[in-house]
């Protein structure tokens, strides 16, 4: 091994590739798309970094149920605290009352 | 897994983890989950007496309605301590670090669970934890109750507040060793043949509360840690001065905090399961919906934590959602309850101490569970809730459930973790002496919550006296009812008869082994071929 | 060598080190609540003032940001070499690779502190001396007030990661490390690519706002 | 609150009948249950015990598949009505009447304060006059506070940083209790009150006997001048400012897009934090009075900004 397999360094050259393309968005004018272009490339960034440099892709399918625990709680604790914000709107002025 | 086995007696010398070196150091650096086990049930021993009287003030206090004892801020200081030792010192830890650290290997037919040095590192930090939040509680005077709500908290506590934030963060970590202890020894640790619907439903009932404490645990410690330093720097993410919003907290907070209940609960429904079929002398009714039901506690539990906020200023629609699920979550725990109850039918039922508590824990809980259902719907929650009901509430469900049901466990496995029998008329009393004064202390708090009593109140109008009087008498009950295993037990480590490896003829692997087991559990590791709960049926 | 790693409760080595890696993976998924509850508190601050977080985003040093990202990117890469290395029993190798990992950690970190450094000088630390030239100065001491607390957690998990790094490091040149046993290498490396995967969202939501306007 | 032992609250609002209803539903079905748990419980347990050899244990239920679906779907059914009917309730306790009066009140450590839009002021005492719907608009000056009525059936926490409401139609003459429902520090016991519902003569008469001299709008104009907002504000002024008359209840276009509802929140908002959601079509020059005002002043403005005319146009 004393040269590193191909898939790792292509996974590497791609991240930088990414984090440039992250940078060019910030300036590129997206507007109110930009924070969801950010984590969008920032999650493309971080699944190649967990299938290919942690592995995932190559071991156990428990693996995969615990490490998808993980991000599906976050999921769940966001989007229902997301339900909450995106609701609070003034509610006696949205019915007949 | 025959249930007949052969009464080994094991007071051999060096046969057994209790006499396996017996210095102080062979206990403190130990890495045997038995005598892990046994020292947290030392520890959580001494938490739940101070919880207790903490508790004990608050009833005193309240026995007058200008709360005469106390003055408001001591008082205010009491409950907080109250509900900071109860929650994080006992209930949270109590079955799983005592039974699960002591059962789940020998369930399991292993040796260990599979990191026996985070196990005890788990429990120094829970030590730890425990002194820190004691100094800060006691020698700091926070005052904030047990939630910390923001902005009360980190703009209007003292300074020791950051310190018992501290010790509560390093029980986080304790409880997710455990709970991750727990998660991986289940999946890989099973012996051969142990497929999952062959194992009993107190692992799975741990399971599933570890998975909780995992999940839920570290969203706590970070909410907490955001207070304390927003309490030192003056400024912070839930500051409304700086916009930002309190009910932020309250979301965060309640994502553990009301998952947080199950970790309570579930070990205990787990050990019911056990304990209703061993005196039943029968199969559990319906195990695959038993066993599923606590692992849908464990999701759907994680999607209700609105519903501490129905009037907390959250919007109309997710109060909406929040009901409808906390409706959805009811359903799994009558399952059980209705499976409990099949479980009796036809069986030969016997009434020895752990099955005295577990049948108070049915009724208890089916009582704290349907008034679940009260402050579950919307309208009635907005009368009831920071009133007595919802403290009635949840004392039904963890005092009446979860500490009834450890007390079942205590008394099940006593002669399996010490060898020693129990006296079982003194035990048989203290069972009913429980149910009676907790149902005396705790139902006239559902009356006066109804009335509108709020919680958490130093001082109160005259017309809600008679209630509290009788609550606190009762009260006087439940503490005495409590002190007395305590003696009968401690008496037993002594003069106790010695007991056979399987006193009640129970299945399950750890009536296999000698009481007390050895230290490697098992001599060789057992194969397993039958479900569980496999009692013989009657002839025709 | 097996003999005196292999603990009583596992039936082999394989059984063991598939264990511990599960283990470290309950861990990660632990962390990822951990810390995602801070992205979360970040996320509905920034919710309800937009335009106050971006403008107070944007004074933060885009420059050694990115630079320190492509940083991590490489150690990450280093140590999944040097994880494969060592599951093939060639230990010396996998010991400069880890070791060039944790260099590069430790690069980060020397940045970072240069950074931390320049923004405590321009008072961008929150309390009474805080000052930020923005429409919305509160809004911008809270976002200040999440910066430190993010990247600083950020900060003590990488410390925590480069300390494991060098002991795995020293045990791998000392030929610990087999192509039977190396789960620890394994452990440590997945602890490494979380850490690194934090940062990729933390630059992205941290340093990246409010630079177009 | 007479001598006897209490069992069941007062009722003193709209909702509190309906309530009851609902209560009495839930506690029927609860003791329904109890009862089916405790019953099966001792019979079985009277039963099939050990030392009952007589009883014949054999033909023990096999099958759990149709008790399992068959508890599960009664008790989702039971729950799910439940829920419907505690939800309409509190939809319409979220929905006041158009016609309702606003009152304001303020929650500090450890005291309400009321004031009424024709100037009264009162502390931890509140009257309204029976059959009147009144709505409550509520900011609080320090940390969380609860506003509850047990007569009303009704509470609603105070969350610094914005306004919340309740709406309330008293229909019985009485005094109630008002209490803090959410910790808020040392003396929160004491934070109580009490609600006085008169009869519509008699509030008039309390109104009358309380007038300070001025309405709430008028300390509002007050206030509006002295700190110089009417230097921009002002139809005159020259400055390029939003005119406030007829504000309240418009829909207001952003700057960044979109429209908002200027209602209580909106403006509040507008005063503290003016960057956040600017109107279009005007500069960002105010300047924040966030730390300057305390909660009763601000309360003080925004009447004075809700009574503005609409201007003819």
């Amino acid at each position: 091994m004393a040269r590193p397999p191909r898939r790792i360094v292509l996974s590497w050259l791609g991240l930088l590739a990414l984090l440039a393309g992250n940078v060019a968005v910030a300036y590129a004018g997206a507007g109110s798309l930009a924070p969801f272009a950010h984590v969008v490339i920032a999650a493309a960034m971080a699944a190649v970094v967990l299938v290919v440099f942690m592995e995932l892709g190559r071991g156990a399918s428990l693996f995969w149920v615990f490490a998808g625990a993980g991000f599906f709680w976050l999921a769940v604790l966001f989007v229902l605290t997301a339900g909450d914000y995106l609701t609070r709107v003034n509610f006696a002025a949205t019915g007949a009352g | 897994m025959t249930v007949t086995t052969v009464a080994e007696l094991p007071h051999e010398r060096g046969g057994s983890y209790l006499t396996d070196g017996t210095t102080l150091a062979s206990w403190l650096l130990t890495r045997d989950h038995k005598r892990i086990a046994i020292l947290y049930t030392l520890t959580i021993t001494a938490f739940f007496f101070i919880g207790g009287a903490a508790a004990a003030v608050i009833r005193l206090n309240l026995l007058t309605p200008e709360g005469t004892l106390v003055d408001a801020e001591t008082y205010n200081r009491i409950f907080t301590l109250h509900g900071v030792v109860m929650v994080w010192l006992f209930l949270v830890p109590s079955i799983p670090t005592t039974f699960g650290n002591f059962l789940i290997p020998l369930m399991l037919g292993a040796k260990d669970l599979a990191f026996p040095r985070l196990n005890l590192l788990s429990w120094y930090l829970f030590v730890a934890s425990g002194l820190i939040v004691l100094a800060g509680l006691i020698g700091g005077s926070v005052d904030t109750g047990w939630t910390f709500y923001e902005p009360l908290s980190s703009g209007y506590a003292s300074g020791a507040l950051v310190v018992v934030l501290l010790g509560i963060f390093v029980n986080g970590f304790s409880s997710i060793l455990t709970g991750l202890n727990f998660v991986v020894s289940i999946h890989r640790l099973r012996a051969p043949g142990l497929t999952w619907y062959r194992l009993p439903i107190f692992c799975w009932s741990n399971y599933a509360t570890a998975v909780i404490m995992m999940l839920a645990t570290p969203v706590l410690a970070v909410t907490l840690m955001l207070v304390a330093v927003e309490h030192l720097w003056g400024v912070g993410v839930f500051d409304p001065t700086h916009g930002g919003d309190p009910l932020l907290f309250q979301h965060m907070f309640w994502f553990y905090s009301h998952p947080a209940v199950y970790i309570m609960i579930l070990p205990g429904m787990g050990v019911i399961s056990e304990i209703v079929p061993a005196f039943a002398r029968k199969r559990l009714f319906g195990y695959h919906f038993v066993a599923w039901s606590s692992v849908a506690i464990a999701v759907v539990g994680f999607l209700v934590w609105g519903h501490h906020m129905f009037v907390a200023g959250e919007s109309v629609y997710a109060a909406l959602v929040f009901s409808f699920l906390s409706f959805i979550v009811a359903v799994p725990s009558a399952i059980k309850v209705f499976n409990w109850l099949a479980t009796l039918h036809k069986g030969a039922i016997s009434f020895e101490a752990p099955m005295l508590y577990a049948l108070g824990f049915i009724l208890l809980f089916t009582i704290g569970g349907l008034t679940g259902l009260f402050v579950a719907t919307l309208a009635f929650d907005v009368h009831a809730t920071a009133t007595y009901f919802v403290v009635a509430h949840f004392h039904y469900i963890m005092v009446g459930g979860m500490v009834s049901a450890y007390f079942a466990a205590l008394h099940f496995w006593w002669p399996k973790a010490t060898g020693r029998l129990y006296p079982e008329s003194w035990a048989r009393f203290a069972a009913i002496l429980i149910f009676f004064g907790f149902n005396l202390t705790f139902f006239p708090q559902f009356i006066l919550g109804y009335l509108g009593m709020p919680r958490r109140y130093h001082a109160y109008p005259p017309e809600f006296q008679v209630w509290n009087v009788l609550s606190s008498a009762g009260a006087s009950v439940l503490a005495a009812a409590y002190l007395l295993p305590l003696f009968y037990l401690g008496w037993s480590l002594w003069r106790g008869a010695r007991a056979p490896a399987n006193p009640w003829g129970a299945t399950g692997l750890e009536w296999q082994t000698p009481s007390p087991p050895p230290s490697g559990n098992f001599a060789r590791t057992p194969r397993i071929s039958r479900p569980p709960y496999d009692y013989p049926e009657p002839a025709a | 060598m097996s003999d005196r790693v292999l603990e009583k409760q596992f039936a082999d080595l394989a059984h063991q080190s598939e264990t511990a890696e599960l283990g470290m993976w309950g861990f990660i998924a632990t962390e990822v609540l951990f810390l995602g509850g801070l992205f979360v508190a970040y996320s509905f601050y920034r919710y309800l003032h937009p335009a106050g977080v971006a403008a107070a985003a944007s004074h933060t040093r885009l420059v050694i940001g990115s630079v320190n990202t492509a940083v991590l990117l490489t150690s990450s890469f280093l140590m999944s070499w040097a994880s494969l290395a060592a599951s093939n029993g060639e230990g010396r190798r996998a010991a400069r690779l880890i070791w060039g990992a944790a260099g590069l950690g430790l690069v980060f970190l020397a940045l970072k502190g240069l950074e931390y450094a320049e923004e405590i000088g321009e008072r961008l630390w929150p309390g009474a001396a805080f000052s930020l030239d923005t429409p919305e100065p509160r809004v911008g001491e809270v976002f200040y007030f999440l910066y430190w607390v993010m990247t600083g957690i950020h900060a003590l998990h990488l410390l925590i990661g480069v300390a494991a790094l060098a002991a795995i490091g020293w045990r791998a040149h000392g030929g610990v490390y087999s192509r039977a046993y190396h789960s620890p290498v394994r452990v440590v490396s997945l602890y490494w690519h979380f850490v690194d995967i934090v940062w990729i969202f933390l630059f992205a939501l941290i340093y990246l706002p409010g630079r177009s306007a | 609150m007479n001598g006897g032992i209490p069992f069941l609250p007062q009722s003193a609002s709209s909702v509190a009948g309906e309530f009851d209803v609902l209560f009495a539903a839930l506690l029927a079905i609860a003791l329904a249950m109890l009862g089916l748990v405790f019953l099966l419980m001792f019979r079985f347990c009277a039963h099939y015990r050990r030392s009952n050899r007589a009883v014949d244990r054999t033909g023990r239920e096999k099958k759990s598949w149709h008790w399992e679906v068959g508890w599960t779907a009664g008790s989702l059914i039971v729950f799910l009505g439940l829920y419907a009917w505690g939800a309409d309730l509190y939809l319409r306790e979220h929905r006041p009447p158009a016609e309702a009066t606003d009152i304001y009140v303020v929650g500090k450590q450890w005291m309400w304060k009321i004031e009424h839009l024709d100037g009264q002021r009162e502390i931890n005492a509140l009257h309204v006059a029976v059959g009147r719907p009144v709505r409550l608009v509520m900011a609080s000056q320090d940390v969380i506070h609860g506003f509850f009525v047990p007569a009303f059936r009704l509470k609603q926490d105070v969350v610094p940083g914005r306004y919340v409401t309740l709406w309330f139609d008293p229909d019985r003459i009485g005094v109630y209790r008002l209490y803090c429902s959410q910790f808020c520090g040392t003396d929160h016991a004491a934070m109580d009150g009490m609600v006085s519902v008169m009869s519509s003569g008699d509030f008039q008469k309390w109104l009358a006997a309380n007038a300070t001299g001025g309405s709430l709008a008028s300390r509002g104009a007050a206030l509006f001048r002295r700190l110089g907002c009417s230097g921009c504000h002002a139809p005159a002024s020259g400055v390029a400012a939003p005119d406030l008359a007829g504000l309240y209840g418009r829909r207001v276009a952003l700057r960044g897009g979109g429209a908002a509802l200027a209602d209580e929140g909106f403006i509040r908002d507008a005063i503290l934090e003016p960057a956040k959601r600017p109107p279009a079509g005007y500069p960002t020059v105010m300047p924040s009075f966030a730390g300057q005002l305390d909660e009763e002043q601000i309360v003080a403005l925004l009447a004075y900004i809700k009574a503005l005319p609409r201007s003819p146009q």
